[in-house]
C-alpha cells in the first residue's frame, strides 16, 4: 500500500463544511448553554434601558415634585415616586448607570491589576515570591478601615480635581478594584505556571521567540477563560460592593442615585411605597444574577473539556 | 509537613508586621484627633494634655513602636493574668490600648462583644456551612435535574440580593407582620433555663437565617463544583467496578476528596466570622465585633480601628496557615510529600 | 537481584467450542448523547469468553474498545452514555438486564477490572489497604481484620515486598508499577471469574510492562480465570493470548485465533496494522514504513458501511453502501469484510 | 562518517535542585543527567532510548539550549554554545529544532496554523506580509499537509496531522539539526508510520540530522543509524543499530530488547524473556557504583561499588558495564 | 400600679432604645445626649427643670432666689440647702463634700470637663456645712443657676470618683462605666456603645418608686428601626429622638401600639449665613476669617441677597416634608421660652417668590445666560453643607430647588456628622471652619435661661485661630449694637427686662439674616402606650421623672 505524505490529506471529519474559529465554537457552546443565553439576554435588556431609557422617559431624576411624593406607579411616575416627588424610574435609569459603570470600571482595573500581578509572578520565578506575598497581604488586609481611610484621605483631593460626582466614583472604583484583584491574581499566577511548563510554551522558545512575545501571544491568550470568569464575578461584586458602601455611608453623596443608594434609602419606605424599594432591588439582583449566569455559561465555553467533543 | 508549618509561621512574622506598619501609618494619616470628640470647651492646654495622657504628640516611630508593646506583651499578659488570676510584673502601670471614644481598654471592649458575634454569626456560618455541603452534593450528583437548577437558582438570589435588604424584608415579615421573632438582639440575655434557651433561638433566628442565606449560597457553589469535578475522575470508576454502593462511593470516594478544597474553603471563611458581619449585626443591633468597628470608624476611634484590623489580618494569616495545613492532613499527597 | 529468565509454555487450552463460554456478548451497541449528535462508539460487538482464556481485544485509539466493556458492568456515566441493545451473558444471567443491586454483586465479584491509569484510578485520599479490603469486605463480608489479612496476601500474590507494612501507605508512596500491581490485587480480591484488563501497561515502562505481564500470565495459570486484555499494540497479545478480536470504528473487523490472526490476517486493517510496524530484527531501514492514509472515523456517522471503507485500499462501492458483519473463514477465523484479501477478489455474496 | 560533528556533548551534566526545609534550602538534586558524552555527524540520525523518566528529554533540550546544563559543554558546528545568552542564543535557534511528543500540547490552541507555522519566520524577521504567507504554505505542502488549512486552529486536526504542523513549524527556519523528542508516542499505530515516513523523506530532502528521542525500541531500529540506550541520567551503551540489537552488551540492553514483543505468535511462545526485578531507583538518590546495579540481573559484588567506566569496545560499540566482554 | 404606695420594682422591666449607644455613664467626659440622659437615670444635679422650664429641687432641699436670700444681694455668690435625707444607692449619706468634690472634679483643667461651660465665672465652692454649699464667681451673675442644674452637670460621689481627677479621670473605666448615684436606679452592667443593664436603687429617697425593678437601656442601629420597635412591633417600651420622615412614623403609629411625644425647647434648625469670604484662593490664613470687616462675602454680605434667599423658602413645605407633628415653622433663632420668641419676624414664615425675585433685581442682581442671577461678574452660586442624615438632604434638596426658581444656583455637599459636628482644628469640614457658603444645623441651649446662648453672636466669639475655631458666631457676623445689647443683658435681673433684650438680638440676628431660621423642632420620642407617667421634657433630660414611669 504506497503511503505519500499527501496520502492523509483529506481533511479531517470535524473540519468537514463550514470553517469555526475559536470564538465561533465558544459561541456555539454559549449559545446551547440555556442559563447563560437567558443571562446574557437579561443582562443586555438592562444595559440597553440604562443607556437608552433616559432618553425615551425623560424626567429628571433630581427633580422634586413635593406636590407628587410617594406616589404609587402611574402613566406619569410608572414606579412611582419618592418622599421628595422624585421619579422612582428615572432615579432606577440614573442610578443604573453609575452602578453599571462601577461595576465595569472597577471590574476592570481588578482585572488588569490582577492579571498583571499574576502573569509577572508566574512567569517571572524571580518575581513569583515577592508578588505573592504582596497578594496575601493585600488579602490578609481588613478591607473596610483601609477604604474609610482612603476615603477621608483622598475625597477632598479627588473632589477638588474632578467635581464631587466623578471624585467619588473615582474614588469608589479604585478602592473596590484594589481590594478585589487578588483572586484574579492567584488563579492566573497558578495557570501560566502551568502554562510555562506546556510545550508550546517550550516550542516557543526553542523558536526564539522574544518573552515579551510569548507571554501577549502564548501566555495571555490562553488564561482568558479564568480572565472572563473574574471579569464577570467582579462585576457582579463591584456592584453589591458598592450598595454595601452606600448602606455604610461611604458611598456617593446622597443626592447622586445609585442602585445600592436607592435600595437603602428606599429601605424605611417599604411600607410606604413598596415600589421604591421592589425596582432597584431588582435591578440589582437581576443584574448580578444575569451576569453570574453568563460567567457559568463563558466558564463551560471556554474550557475545551466542558466545551464537549 | 513540620517543616511546612515553621516555614509559614516563619513567613507570616514579616508579612503581619508588614500589615501592622501599614494599618498604623494609614490610620495614623487619616485626620483625625481623639480631642475632637471632646467638647469645645476645653481650652487648648487641656487638649495638649489629653493628648499627652492618650500618648500622642510623640513622633511616628515611637508611637508605633509603643503599639506594638502594647498589642503584643501588655494585653497577651492581662489576658494571661486575668485567666490564671496571676499577677506578672507589675500591671497597674503597664500601658493599654484605649478606645478614644469610650477611654475603655480596647481589649476588653472586643472580648465583652465576642460571644455574641460568635453565636449569631458563628452559628450563621455553620448552618449556611450545613445547609450548603448537602445541597451541593445533591445538586452536583443529579447535575442538571430541577433539584439543582433550583438550588443554583436560590443561591445566585441569596449571593445578590444584599444582607440590608434581606434583614429589612425579614423583620417586616416576622417581626412586624407575624410578631414571632423580636428585631432587636439582647446581648444580655442568659440562657438558663428551657424558656430563655427558647428566647435565645428565636432572637437569633433572624440575623442567622439572614447570614446562612448568604454563606450557603457561596458555599454550596463551592460544593457543587467540587463534588462535579471528582464524579467524573477514574477512581469513582474503580469504585463502582469494585461493585460498591453507590452510597459508599459517593460518601467515601467522592466526598472525602471534594472536602478537601472545600475544608479549606471554609477554614479561610473563618477570619470572617470574628470580623462579624457589619450589616447584619447592624441591622439586628447585634453589637457584636462588627458593630464595634464600624461605631469606630465612624467615631474616628483610631486605636479601636488599628487593633481590630490588626487582630482581623492575625486571623486571616493564621487561618490562612490552618487552611493549609488542613489540606495537608486531608490530602496525604500533600501530607507525606 | 535474581533474574527471572523462564520458558514460556503457552498452556494447552481447551477447544472453544467444546465448553460453555464463561462470558457471552451478543450484538453490544453504546452510543453517546452529544451536542453535536449520537457517537455510536459500540456497534453490535459480539464475543466469547472460556474459563482460562486470554481474549485480546486490538484496536486503535477511539474504536470503543474500552466502551464495550465498560459497557458490560454499566460503569459509564449514562447520560450521556446509552446502552442501546444487547446481551452479556455471565453464568446465565444477563448482565446487561440486571438491576442496579444485582449488578453490584457482579461486580469485583465476578467481574474484575483493570483500568488504564493505575494513578487516576486509586483514589489519593484513602490508603492503598482500605481500597483493597473494600471489595472483600463488601462481597465477603470478611472482617476487618481478615479482609487486611487477605489484603496483605493478595500484595504479597501480585510481589509487593513487605506488603503487612504497606497497606496503610497511599497511592502516591507507590511507583507507576506498584500501582498497577495493586489494581491486579484488588480485580483480583474476590476470585473473579472474569478479569477485564483495560490496557494495563500501557502507562508503563517496556520492563516494568514485561513484569506486569508476567505476573498477570502467572495468576492465570494459578487460577483458570479468564481474562479480557485489551491494547492497540498487537505484539503484546501475540505472545500472551489465546484468541484475538481486532476492532475499528466501534465494531470487531476481525476475530480470530492467535496464531491465525498474526499468520493469515484477513481484513485490510489487520493486514496494514502488521505492516506498519518495523521489524525488530532489522533490515527496514531505508525502507519507508507501510502507512494506513487517512484518519480513524469520528462515529457520528449511523453505521451503515463498512467503517474501514474511506482508508481501505481494496474498497469499492458495496462497502460505502453496506456494512459487512463478521463471517467465518475458518473454523478459528472470522472476518468483517467485502474484500477477500487472499484471494484479491471481493467475497462472493 | 566525517570525522568533524555537527553535535558533541562533552561530560553533559544537568541536576535539577530539589527545594525543602524551612528556608527553601536545596537539600539535594535530581540527577537527571549525569556526565554523557557523545557526538551526532552531519545528516546522520542518533537514536536514544530508555525508560521513563531516564533524562532523555532533558538531553535533548539542553543541547538546544533550553536549558542551561549543570556541566559540561556543548558544541554545534565546532562553536561552543555553552555559555550563549540572549541575542546571540537567539541568532542560533534557527539552526537547530525540536519536534515534541505530544502534538496537542506542542501546538497554542488559541493560534491559527498559519501563524503557529509562521511564527518562527516572523519572530527571526525572515519573512512579511505576503512572502510569509507563501512561506508557510510551501512549508505545509511539504509536510503533506493542505496549504488551505492555514486558517484553522489546532483542534480541528487528528493527531498525525498536527505532529506535520509541529514538523513544519521546525523546518520553517531551515535548520541543519533537529532534536525529535519521542515524536511519535503520542500517535496512534496506523499513523505513527506517516509520521516517521515524513521525518526520513525530509532528512534525504534537505540533509538533516536528528537526534530521536524514542521508547519504542522498534521504531528506533528503524530510524537510527546509531542508537544509545540511557539508564538513571546515563548511557550505558551506545553502538550502531544493528550492532545494538544483534550483539547488546550491557544487561539493561538486553533486558530492555527482550522485553519488545515480536508480532508473532510462533516466536513469542519460544522466546526468552528477561524479567527485572524491582523498580527503577529515584534519579535524586541514584544506588553507588553501577546504577544498574540494583536490578541488574548479573550483577557482582563489585558493580555497587564502582562505577564502571565508558569503553570502547569492537566496531565503535562502546559500553558503561564491568562485566560486557 | 398607679396608687402611691405600689411597692418599688413592682412594675418588673423597662425597655428603652435609643439608637445612639451610650459610650459612658459619666456625663462629664461625653456632650452625647445618648450619654447624659443615661446618666440621669443614676446621677442626679442639685435641680432639674420639669417639663414646662420651670426649675424644681432634686438634691436640693430649696432654689435659692435673690427673694429668699439664697442669692447674694451682689449676685457674687448662690447657696445651695441640701436635702438630709439623701443616701447614695451604696448606703453611704450624700453630704456637701460630694458637691465640693464634683465641682473640682469638672473645674481641673487636666480632665477635659464636658459641662465647663455650665461652671462659666465659678470662682470657688465651698461647703458650709454637711448640707449647705456655696458657690461663689467671679462677676455678678444675674442667672447663678449654672453649676449642677439640669442633667448635664449632676453630683459624683467623691468617695468613688476622689482617685479619678485631673488626667486620670480618662482612665477610671470602672467608675465611669458604672458611677453610683442617688436617682431611681443604679447600673447593674454596662457594654460599652451597646447595652447599659439598670436596676432600682433599693436606697432611692421616695418610697415605692421607682416602678420598674430593672430598665434594658439598648442603643444602635437607626431611628426608623427604633420607631418600628416600638411602634410596631411593640419590643420595647420607649424610643428615643425619631427624627424620620412624618408619613413613615404616622403609619407606625397607625398599629396602635405606641403613641409619639413631642416636646417644643429651643431646637431651630437654621441656616447660617457666611459673612467672609470663602474663596478656596484665599488660602488659610484668610479664608472665611473675619479680619475687622475686610474681607466680605462675594455676594452673602449683600442684605438683599440674605433676604432674598429667606424669603424664596416655603418653610411649611420643609415641615411637612420632613418633620410633620415634630416641627414648626418659625422665624427666630430663639423660638422659647414664649418670653423671649419674638413676634416681630412673622413674615418669613410664607414664602414669597416675586418679593424675593423684585429685592434681587432692585440690587442689580440679574439673571445671566444660564438663568443665575450676577452682579459685576459674581454669580449667586451656593455651596451649601449640612452633615449627613436623610432628613437634612431632602431639606438642602428642597431648598436648592426653590432657591433656583429666584436664579440662585446651589451645589450641595453633606459631611460625616462625626466630622461636621467634630472638634478637629486641621480639619476643613467642620462647621466651626465654614468653608461653605451656607450650612444648616440645629442649635438649642440647656436650661431656660438664653444669656450664654445668645452671647454666642458677639463678635468676640467670631471662630478663628486665636481661638481655635471654638467661638460659637458661626456667621461671623459683627454687630456692634448686639454686642452692647449681650452686655446689658449679663447685668440685667429683671426677667422681663431680660426678655426684651433677648427678643431684641434674636431680631437683629434674623433680620439681617446672618442666620436663616427654618423650622422650630421638638424633641420627638416614642412609648408604649402600657407605659405611662411619660412626660416630655424639652429643657432637660427627657428621662428627668423615669422615677414616675409605671404600667
Ligand atoms: N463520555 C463520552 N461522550 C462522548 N463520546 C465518548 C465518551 N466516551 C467515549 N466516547 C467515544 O466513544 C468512542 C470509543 O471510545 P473508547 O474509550 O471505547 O475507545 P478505546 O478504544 O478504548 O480507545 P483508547 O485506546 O484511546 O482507550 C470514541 O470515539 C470516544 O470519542
Ligand atoms: N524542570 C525540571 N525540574 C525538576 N526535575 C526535572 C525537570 N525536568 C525533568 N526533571 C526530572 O529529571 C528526570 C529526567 O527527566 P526527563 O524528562 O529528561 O526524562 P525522559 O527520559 O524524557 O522521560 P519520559 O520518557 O517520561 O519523557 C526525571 O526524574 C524528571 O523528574
Ligand atoms: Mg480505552
Ligand atoms: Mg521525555
Amino acid at each position: 500500500m504506497p503511503a505519500t505524505p499527501s496520502g492523509s490529506l483529506t481533511a479531517p471529519s470535524r473540519a468537514t463544511g463550514r470553517h469555526r474559529s475559536l470564538w465561533m465554537d465558544v459561541w456555539l457552546a454559549f449559545r446551547n448553554h440555556t442559563g447563560a443565553l437567558a443571562g446574557a439576554g437579561v443582562f443586555i435588556a438592562i444595559a440597553l434601558a440604562v443607556a437608552v431609557g433616559p432618553l425615551i422617559h425623560t424626567v429628571d431624576p433630581h427633580y422634586l415634585d413635593i406636590l407628587a411624593k410617594n406616589q404609587g406607579p402611574s402613566l406619569k411616575h410608572p414606579m412611582g415616586t419618592d418622599n421628595l416627588g422624585r421619579d422612582t424610574l428615572a432615579q432606577v435609569l440614573a442610578g443604573g448607570r453609575i452602578s453599571l459603570a462601577v461595576g465595569f470600571t472597577a471590574m476592570f482595573i481588578a482585572l488588569v491589576l490582577g492579571t498583571l500581578v499574576g502573569v509577572l509572578a508566574g512567569f517571572f520565578r524571580g518575581l513569583d515570591g515577592l508578588l505573592m506575598r504582596l497578594t496575601d497581604m493585600f488579602l490578609a488586609l481588613p478591607l473596610l478601615p483601609l477604604l474609610l481611610v482612603v476615603i477621608m484621605l483622598f475625597r477632598d483631593s479627588l473632589r477638588a480635581a474632578f467635581g464631587p460626582e466623578t471624585g467619588i466614583f473615582l474614588l469608589v472604583v479604585f478602592i473596590i478594584g484594589i481590594t478585589s484583584w487578588m483572586q484574579t491574581a492567584r488563579i492566573v499566577r497558578g495557570d501560566v505556571l502551568a502554562l510555562r511548563e506546556r510545550e508550546f510554551v517550550t516550542a516557543a522558545r526553542s523558536i526564539g521567540t522574544r518573552r515579551r512575545r510569548i507571554i501577549t501571544r502564548h501566555i495571555l491568550p490562553n488564561v482568558l477563560s479564568p480572565i472572563m470568569v473574574s471579569a464577570t464575578l467582579g462585576i457582579a461584586n463591584a456592584i453589591i460592593t458598592e450598595s454595601a458602601l452606600s448602606f455604610l455611608g461611604l458611598g456617593f453623596p446622597p443626592d447622586f442615585p445609585t442602585w445600592g443608594r436607592l435600595l437603602f434609602d428606599g429601605a424605611n419606605f417599604i411600607s410606604v411605597t413598596p415600589a421604591r424599594v421592589l425596582w432597584p432591588g431588582l435591578a440589582i439582583s437581576l443584574t448580578v444574577l444575569s451576569v453570574n449566569y453568563i460567567g457559568d455559561g463563558l466558564r463551560d465555553a471556554l474550557d475545551p473539556r466542558l466545551r464537549g467533543a | 509537613m513540620t517543616h511546612y508549618i515553621v516555614r509559614r509561621l516563619l513567613f507570616a512574622v514579616p508579612t503581619l508586621i508588614a500589615i501592622s506598619f501599614i494599618l498604623f501609618a494609614l490610620l495614623d494619616l487619616a485626620p483625625n484627633d481623639p480631642t475632637g470628640q471632646l467638647p469645645l470647651t476645653i481650652p487648648a492646654e487641656a487638649r495638649e494634655q489629653i493628648r499627652e495622657s492618650l500618648g500622642l504628640g510623640q513622633p511616628f516611630h515611637i508611637r508605633y513602636a509603643r503599639w506594638m508593646e502594647q498589642f503584643f506583651v501588655n494585653e497577651p499578659l492581662n489576658l494571661i493574668e486575668q485567666a490564671f488570676g496571676i499577677e506578672i510584673g507589675d500591671s497597674e502601670s503597664r500601658l493599654r490600648v484605649r478606645s478614644w471614644a469610650t477611654r475603655s481598654p480596647v481589649v476588653d471592649l472586643i472580648i465583652e462583644r465576642l460571644p455574641q458575634t460568635l453565636w449569631v454569626v458563628g452559628l450563621s456560618y455553620l448552618i449556611g456551612i450545613l445547609i450548603a455541603v448537602p445541597i451541593g452534593i445533591v445538586s452536583a450528583y443529579r447535575q442538571y435535574s430541577w433539584f439543582d437548577q433550583l438550588g443554583t437558582f436560590v443561591s445566585m438570589i441569596g449571593f445578590s440580593v444584599p444582607t440590608f435588604f434581606t434583614g429589612l424584608l425579614a423583620i417586616i415579615v416576622f417581626s412586624v407582620a407575624l410578631q414571632w421573632l423580636p428585631s432587636i438582639y439582647d446581648t444580655t440575655h442568659r440562657v438558663t433555663d428551657l424558656a430563655s434557651f427558647w428566647l435565645q433561638i428565636k432572637q437569633m433566628a433572624m440575623p442567622v437565617m439572614v447570614l446562612a442565606l448568604f454563606n450557603a449560597a457561596q458555599i454550596s457553589r463551592f460544593m457543587r463544583a467540587a463534588v462535579l469535578d471528582n464524579l467524573t475522575q477514574d477512581y469513582v470508576r474503580t469504585a463502582r467496578a469494585k461493585g460498591l454502593r453507590e452510597r459508599v462511593v459517593l460518601f467515601i470516594h467522592v466526598l472525602r476528596n471534594s472536602l478537601i478544597p472545600v475544608v479549606t474553603l471554609i477554614a479561610l471563611g473563618i477570619p470572617t466570622v470574628f470580623g462579624g458581619a457589619i450589616i447584619t449585626e447592624k441591622i439586628f443591633r447585634v453589637n457584636g465585633i462588627g458593630e464595634l468597628l464600624i461605631t469606630a470608624i465612624q467615631g474616628a476611634d483610631i486605636p479601636l480601628v488599628q487593633t481590630l484590623s490588626f487582630l482581623f489580618a492575625v486571623l486571616i494569616v493564621l487561618f490562612n496557615l490552618i487552611a493549609d495545613v488542613l489540606y495537608g492532613v486531608l490530602d496525604p499527597r500533600i501530607r507525606y510529600g | 537481584m535474581t533474574a527471572a529468565e523462564e520458558d514460556r509454555q503457552v498452556e494447552p487450552v481447551a477447544g472453544p467450542a467444546s465448553r460453555q463460554p464463561v462470558l457471552s456478548v451478543r450484538d453490544l451497541r453504546t452510543r453517546f448523547r452529544t451536542p453535536d449528535g449520537a457517537v455510536h462508539a459500540v456497534n453490535g460487538i459480539g464475543f466469547d469468553l472460556h474459563e482460562g482464556e486470554l481474549l485480546g481485544v486490538v484496536g486503535e485509539s477511539g474504536s470503543g474498545k474500552s466502551v464495550t466493556m465498560l459497557s458490560l458492568l454499566k460503569l459509564l456515566p449514562m447520560p450521556p452514555a446509552e446502552i442501546v441493545s444487547g446481551q452479556a451473558l455471565l453464568d446465565g444471567e444477563d448482565l446487561l438486564a440486571l438491576d442496579p443491586a444485582r449488578l453490584r454483586h457482579v461486580r469485583g465479584a465476578k467481574v474484575g477490572f483493570i483500568f488504564q491509569d493505575p494513578m487516576a484510578s486509586l483514589n489519593p485520599v484513602l490508603s492503598v489497604g482500605y481500597q483493597l479490603t473494600e471489595p472483600l469486605r463488601t462481597h465477603l463480608g470478611l472482617s476487618r481484620r481478615a479482609a487486611r489479612r487477605r489484603a496483605a496476601a493478595l500484595l504479597e500474590g501480585v510481589g509487593i515486598p513487605a506488603a503487612d507494612s504497606r497497606l496503610g501507605d497511599f497511592p502516591h508512596q507507590f511507583s507507576g508499577g506498584m500501582r498497577q500491581r495493586v489494581m491486579i490485587a484488588m480485580a483480583l480480591a474476590c476470585d473473579p471469574k472474569v478479569l477485564i484488563a483495560d490496557e494495563p501497561t500501557t502507562a508503563l515502562d517496556a520492563t516494568i510492562q514485561a513484569q506486569i505481564l508476567d505476573l498477570l500470565q502467572r495468576l492465570r495459570r494459578e487460577r483458570g480465570m479468564a481474562i479480557v486484555w485489551i491494547t492497540h499494540d498487537l505484539g503484546v497479545v501475540a505472545g500472551l493470548a489465546d484468541r484475538v478480536m481486532v476492532m475499528y470504528g466501534g465494531q470487531a473487523v476481525e476475530r480470530a485465533d492467535v496464531r491465525s490472526l498474526y499468520a493469515r490476517p484477513q481484513h485490510p486493517y489487520t493486514r496494514s496494522l502488521l505492516r506498519a510496524l518495523p521489524k525488530i530484527e532489522g533490515g527496514s531501514r531505508g525502507e519507508r514504513l507501510a502507512s494506513i492514509p487517512g484518519q480513524p472515523p469520528t462515529l457520528v456517522r449511523a453505521p451503515d458501511a463498512c467503517p474501514f471503507a474511506p482508508r481501505c485500499a481494496h474498497a469499492f462501492a458495496r462497502c460505502h453502501a453496506e456494512n459487512p458483519a463478521l463471517a467465518a473463514v475458518t473454523e478459528s477465523h472470522e472476518v468483517a469484510c467485502w474484500y477477500d484479501a487472499e484471494a484479491g477478489v471481493p467475497r462472493a455474496a | 562518517m566525517p570525522p568533524e560533528p555537527l553535535v558533541a556533548v562533552e561530560n553533559l551534566t544537568k541536576h535539577f535542585p530539589i527545594m525543602r526545609g524551612v528556608l527553601r534550602r536545596k537539600v539535594g538534586s535530581v540527577r537527571a543527567v549525569d556526565g554523557l558524552d557523545f557526538a551526532i555527524h552531519p545528516r546522520e540520525t542518533l537514536g536514544l532510548v530508555g525508560e521513563s523518566g531516564c533524562g532523555k528529554s532533558t538531553v535533548g533540550r539542553i543541547i538546544l539550549r533550553l536549558y542551561p546544563p549543570t556541566a559540561g559543554r556543548v558544541t554545534f558546528r565546532g562553536e561552543d554554545i555553552t555559555a550563549l545568552q540572549g541575542e546571540a542564543l537567539r541568532r542560533l535557534r534557527p539552526h537547530m529544532q525540536m519536534i515534541f511528543q505530544d502534538p496537542q500540547d506542542s501546538l497554542n490552541p488559541r493560534m491559527t496554523v498559519g501563524s503557529i507555522v509562521g511564527e518562527p519566520l516572523r519572530e527571526h524577521g525572515e519573512a512579511a506580509g505576503a512572502a510569509l504567507r507563501e512561506r508557510v504554505e510551501a512549508l505545509l505542502e511539504a509536510v503533506g499537509l493542505d496549504p488551505a488549512f492555514a486558517n484553522r486552529y489546532p483542534h480541528e486536526f487528528s493527531g498525525g496531522q498536527r505532529q506535520r504542523i509541529g514538523v513544519a513549524r521546525a523546518l520553517a527556519l531551515k535548520p541543519e539539526f533537529i532534536v525529535c523528542d519521542e515524536p511519535i508516542a503520542a500517535l496512534d499505530v496506523s499513523i505513527q508510520a506517516q509520521v516517521v515516513n515524513l521525518l526520513k523523506e525530509l532528512q534525504e530532502r534537505f540533509g538533516l540530522t536528528y537526534l530521536f528521542i524514542s521508547h519504542d525500541l522498534r521504531m528506533v531500529r528503524h530510524v537510527a543509524d546509531r542508537v544509545a540506550v540511557m539508564y538513571l541520567g546515563k548511557i550505558v551503551e551506545l553502538a550502531e543499530s544493528d550492532a545494538l540489537y544483534e550483539e547488546p552488551l550491557h544487561p539493561y540492553t538486553r533486558a530492555l530488547l527482550s522485553a519488545v514483543p515480536t508480532h508473532d505468535p510462533e516466536r513469542e511462545a519460544r522466546r526468552k524473556r528477561i524479567i527485572l526485578e524491582g523498580d527503577v531507583p529515584s534519579p535524586a538518590a541514584p544506588p553507588p557504583g553501577c546504577r544498574f546495579s540494583t536490578r541488574c540481573p548479573v550483577a557482582e559484588p563489585e558493580c555497587s561499588q564502582r562505577a564502571p567506566e565508558w569503553r570502547t569496545l569492537r566496531r565503535g560499540h562502546q559500553v558503561a558495564c564491568h562485566l560486557a566482554e | 400600679s398607679t396608687s402611691a404606695q405600689a411597692e418599688r420594682g413592682s412594675d418588673g422591666h423597662l425597655k428603652i432604645l435609643y439608637w445612639q449607644a451610650v459610650s459612658t455613664v459619666n456625663p462629664y467626659l461625653s456632650g452625647g445626649t445618648k450619654d447624659i440622659e443615661a446618666a440621669s437615670l443614676v446621677l442626679e444635679p442639685l435641680a432639674r427643670y420639669d417639663d414646662s422650664g420651670t426649675m424644681v429641687p432634686a438634691l436640693a432641699a430649696d432654689i435659692p432666689t435673690v427673694e429668699n436670700g439664697g442669692v447674694a444681694a451682689d449676685l457674687m455668690s448662690i447657696t445651695w440647702p441640701l436635702r438630709q435625707d439623701i443616701v447614695w444607692s451604696d448606703g453611704t449619706p450624700f453630704t456637701a463634700a460630694d458637691v465640693v468634690f464634683s465641682a473640682e472634679y469638672c473645674l481641673n483643667e487636666e480632665m477635659g470637663c464636658n459641662p465647663l461651660s455650665s461652671f462659666t465665672d465659678v470662682t470657688g465652692v465651698e461647703a458650709v456645712d454637711d448640707h449647705t454649699v456655696r458657690i461663689h464667681f467671679g462677676v455678678a451673675k444675674p442667672f447663678p443657676y449654672g453649676p449642677f442644674v439640669g442633667s448635664n452637670a449632676p453630683i459624683l460621689q467623691k468617695a468613688q470618683f476622689e482617685n479619678c481627677a485631673g488626667a486620670r479621670a480618662q482612665t477610671c473605666t470602672a467608675q465611669n462605666f458604672g458611677p453610683i448615684g442617688t436617682g431611681p436606679f443604679k447600673v447593674d452592667e454596662f457594654r460599652a456603645n451597646d447595652v447599659v443593664i439598670f436596676s432600682a436603687n433599693e436606697n432611692y429617697r421616695e418610697p415605692g418608686k421607682p416602678a420598674f425593678a430593672t430598665v434594658t437601656f439598648k442603643g444602635g442601629g437607626d431611628a426608623t428601626s427604633a420607631a418600628r420597635a416600638v411602634l410596631s412591633t411593640g419590643e420595647f417600651d420607649y424610643a428615643w429622638n425619631l427624627q424620620i420622615e412624618p408619613e413613615v412614623l404616622e403609619q407606625m403609629v397607625a398599629n396602635g401600639q405606641g403613641t409619639l411625644v413631642a416636646g417644643f425647647g429651643t431646637m431651630v434648625e437654621r441656616l447660617v449665613v457666611n459673612q467672609t469670604d470663602n474663596d478656596p484662593d484665599l488660602g488659610k490664613d484668610k479664608r472665611s476669617l473675619y479680619l475687622g470687616g475686610t474681607n466680605p462675602h462675594r455676594f452673602l454680605s449683600d442684605p438683599a441677597v440674605r433676604h432674598a434667599l429667606s424669603l424664596a423658602i416655603d418653610r411649611q413645605i420643609l415641615v411637612d416634608f420632613g418633620y410633620g407633628a415634630a416641627g414648626q415653622v418659625t422665624c427666630n433663632v430663639l423660638p422659647a421660652p414664649p418670653v423671649y420668641a419674638s413676634a416681630a419676624n412673622d413674615a418669613c414664615m410664607t414664602q414669597n417668590i416675586e418679593e424675593a425675585n423684585r429685592i434681587l433685581d432692585e440690587a442689580g442682581w440679574l439673571p445671566g445666560d444660564d438663568g443665575v442671577r450676577e452682579k459685576d461678574g459674581v454669580r449667586l452660586s451656593i455651596l451649601y453643607q449640612t452633615s449627613t442624615n436623610s432628613v437634612r438632604q431632602g431639606t438642602q434638596a428642597l431648598i436648592k430647588q426653590m432657591w433656583g426658581q429666584i436664579g440662585v444656583e446651589t451645589e450641595l455637599r453633606n459631611i460625616d456628622a462625626a466630622v461636621f459636628f467634630g472638634g478637629d482644628p486641621a480639619s476643613s469640614d467642620t462647621y466651626m471652619k465654614f468653608y461653605a457658603d451656607i450650612q444648616m444645623y440645629t442649635n438649642n441651649f440647656d436650661g431656660v435661661d438664653p444669656e450664654a446662648y445668645m452671647a454666642n453672636w458677639m463678635c468676640s466669639e467670631i471662630p478663628g485661630p486665636e481661638n481655635q475655631w471654638l467661638g460659637g458666631n458661626i456667621a461671623r457676623a459683627c454687630n456692634a449694637e448686639y454686642d452692647a445689647l449681650a452686655a446689658e443683658i449679663a447685668v440685667t435681673a429683671s426677667l422681663e427686662e431680660r426678655a426684651a433684650i433677648a427678643r431684641r438680638m434674636n431680631d437683629i440676628i434674623v433680620q439681617n439674616q446672618y442666620i436663616i431660621p427654618l423650622i422650630w423642632r421638638a424633641k420627638i420620642s416614642a412609648h408604649a402606650n402600657t407605659l405611662k407617667g411619660v412626660r416630655m421634657n424639652p429643657w432637660d433630660s427627657e428621662l428627668w421623672n423615669i422615677a414616675d414611669w409605671h404600667r
